[in-house]
């Protein structure tokens, strides 16, 4: 009798709610229904379903889950629904349909069968593999449930982060993206056929943009400034093909007091007060798509 | 760069993100912009061997190195939890019997569905069950069967494994093996193929061990039925069985 | 109680708590209900001891024990603030459709107006995408077309060329060569099928401000290759924060 007393609750058992009956009136009356009603509550509403309160009336007379006196069980199961009907708690449609299972396997137990018997004779087979099935994930829910785990049992060691710099990054944009975005532009606005575009050479575009920027409002600038040595013949030829181009486009306004005189340059319009920025004058792009 | 140095940076940074790292995400602390910095960069294989020198040196220390699902991670020793369970008020959360079942069918069933859930349980699975196991991000829904109604498939996370302190599926407890009638009615059974021919003796050891049970057994009602329950069916016969599948 | 017990218990605490304890709150840890584990209880001194103890086999790690106004935390050393720094790194945000055919549109055909890009793609440049670029330092008013309005002219900069690698302009490919991207650089194929499904109504269905994510579009190796992407950083972004714990 020592060792039983010693015999040790499985760890999660005290996590279940059937631990809340334990050591009550209830668990001195073996193999009886007599349980003072609030205690019968607690543990009616215990179950997880028929199935476990199946495996409780088999467990609890240590019956053998593979030869269960089906009348005996059903009789203890039906004993609990009342039970349970009378305490007025909830009963899940499927304790039901269970009770008609047990019913429908008790007359057939009754039939004689064949001496051959196999499992798919025995008409508790299909409850046994159901039973068992539940069973054993019972078993599993309760083998998680006293796993060490995080909260409970162990805890996340960390440290105080140093103080960072967090830099915000910025998008990366890859030549290619920007490339192929260019091509659908192009390929939306079938500009693939206009030669003129195609010949043109970027570099020419690009020293539009610098001689541009280069540019005060109201300040004329030599025209000679523009070309540097360094640069060599194509860079003057570059830059002289970006200002003929700007002068056609009318974005340059072109001086000379006398012939021979130097010639001076300056943005076209550009007396009128104009800052760096686009906003302003400009109107705003009306509905976005 | 110095070995000393890579294990700083990574012990650093498993206590300093407070959740685990993947071996890949160590690896990417070491990616900076700085040119110089790049070319001194560790090899993965000296990360390995941080990590399990960290492992090393934890060893008689209030702390261990555990590899969980979603990466290695540091954490306070089980065998200190009667103190530092004192840091909190609270309770940590406890969970029902239906939660941890359908977790458990979850977890070595996946993919399953609702249904195929309900099948096993016997019992409606309350969407309750189902929406908190995935508000702890222990559950997802992995796919949805191809039947009519295209119900849900569900499939555990990282985070699962990492909450329960498991490295993979593989370390979840062995599920019990299902018996058959057969092994109950030896005598009945007329075909000796290599399995059947042990199941005399079978039978016979499960008796006995049952024997020991049934006095075990002989305790008041709650007491032998909840210790019991686990004795009774798994003592002699059972085996050790693999979830199946998994990831 | 064990010293190395006292010890690791005051470490495990530490780690634990996610904040400063106090000498007052390692204290109370010992207080346990059991008399007898209240017996074993460790003295204040050697609490204090433990602390001193840890600090110094910190001495070269990763982390370091600092005693701040509350009480005792283990802190990961500033020295590596670099790599844990990239623990929080956020993801940089991609650039919309809108404002990559905006840039093109500039790089191809400069100097050019808002008005002008806008009847070159058929829909709206909104003054958002202007200004990142302009932020970005890629693009800038290089003057203002005389007409009605005076409205600016956009040029690419020196860093747009910087940044993608480029000496001029030239280098970019020829309109001729855009036309056959797919062949001059075989690799593009799938981004370019990818691509055509956004153009159109799509792209224009992207307008709405850059900071929207396009999608992911993954380069295989090709000449943009060399552009040397992470270095650009805007300084003027840089903050100093404490980091939030990672969720």
């Amino acid at each position: 009798m020592n060792e039983i007393a010693e015999t040790p609750l499985p760890a999660a058992q005290e996590e279940m709610p059937f631990a809340l009956v334990q050591g009550e009136p209830l668990t001195m009356v073996p193999k009886d229904l007599y349980i003072p009603p609030d205690a019968l509550e607690v543990i009616l509403e215990a179950f997880a379903g028929p199935l476990d309160l199946l495996l409780y009336l088999i467990k609890r007379q240590n019956l053998d889950i593979l030869d269960i006196p089906i009348a005996d069980i059903t009789r203890q199961y039906m004993d609990y629904i009342n039970m349970m009907e009378i305490l007025k708690l909830e009963l899940a449609a499927e304790y039901l349909v269970m009770a008609a299972m047990l019913a429908e396997i008790k007359s057939r137990m009754l039939l004689p069968r064949p001496t051959s018997d196999t499992d798919e004779d025995d008409p508790r087979a299909e409850l046994v593999r159901r039973l068992q099935e539940y069973e054993r994930f019972r078993q599993a829910a309760e083998d998680i449930d006293s796993l060490p785990r995080m909260e409970r049992d162990l805890h996340q060691a960390s440290a105080e982060p140093p103080l960072i710099e967090q830099e915000k990054p910025l998008p990366d944009l890859k030549l290619q993206e920007l490339l192929l975005a260019f091509r659908d532009v192009l390929r939306r606005a079938e500009m693939f056929s206009h030669h003129h575009i195609q010949r043109e050479p970027l570099s020419v575009r690009e020293r539009m943009s610098i001689v541009l920027s280069s540019l005060k409002p109201n300040v004329f600038v030599p025209f000679t400034s523009f070309f540097k040595v360094e640069e060599g013949r194509m860079g003057v030829v570059v830059t002289f093909l970006a200002i003929l181009e700007l002068i056609k486009e009318g974005m340059l306004d072109v001086v000379q007091s006398e012939p021979f005189a130097p010639i001076h340059i300056k943005a076209a319009g550009s007396s009128a007060e104009k800052g760096d920025d686009d906003e302003g004058a400009e109107p705003e792009p009306q509905g976005q798509d | 760069m110095d070995y000393q140095k890579v294990k700083n940076i990574v012990e650093g940074a498993l206590m300093a993100a407070a959740k685990p790292l993947s071996l890949n995400q160590l690896d990417d602390l070491f990616d900076l912009a700085d040119r110089a910095a790049q070319q001194d960069r560790p090899s993965r294989e000296q990360i390995r061997q941080a990590l399990q020198d960290l492992e090393e040196e934890y060893q008689n220390r209030g702390i261990e190195l555990k590899q969980v699902g979603s990466g290695f991670r540091v954490q306070v020793r089980q065998d200190y939890e009667a103190w530092i369970g004192k840091l909190w008020q609270e309770k940590p959360p406890r969970y029902s019997r239906a939660l941890l079942e359908t977790l458990a069918i979850i977890a070595y069933r996946q993919p399953i569905t609702r249904g195929e859930i309900e099948e096993i349980r016997g019992v409606a699975v309350s969407t309750n069950i189902t929406r908190t196991l995935q508000e702890r991000e222990w559950v997802k829904v992995v796919g949805h069967r191809d039947v009519p109604g295209k119900p849900a498939m569900f499939g555990t996370t990282k985070e699962f494994l990492d909450y329960f302190n498991l490295k993979s599926l593989d370390e979840l407890p062995t599920l019990a093996e299902l018996k058959n009638l057969d092994s109950f009615h030896p005598e009945l059974d007329l075909e000796g193929d290599g399995d059947k021919k042990l199941s005399g003796e079978e039978a016979a050891a499960t008796e006995s061990g049952e024997a020991s049970t049934v006095e075990a057994q002989s305790e008041p009602d709650g007491v032998a039925e909840t210790a019991g329950d686990t004795n009774v069916v798994d003592l002699e016969t059972v085996q050790e069985v693999r979830p199946e599948q998994l990831h």
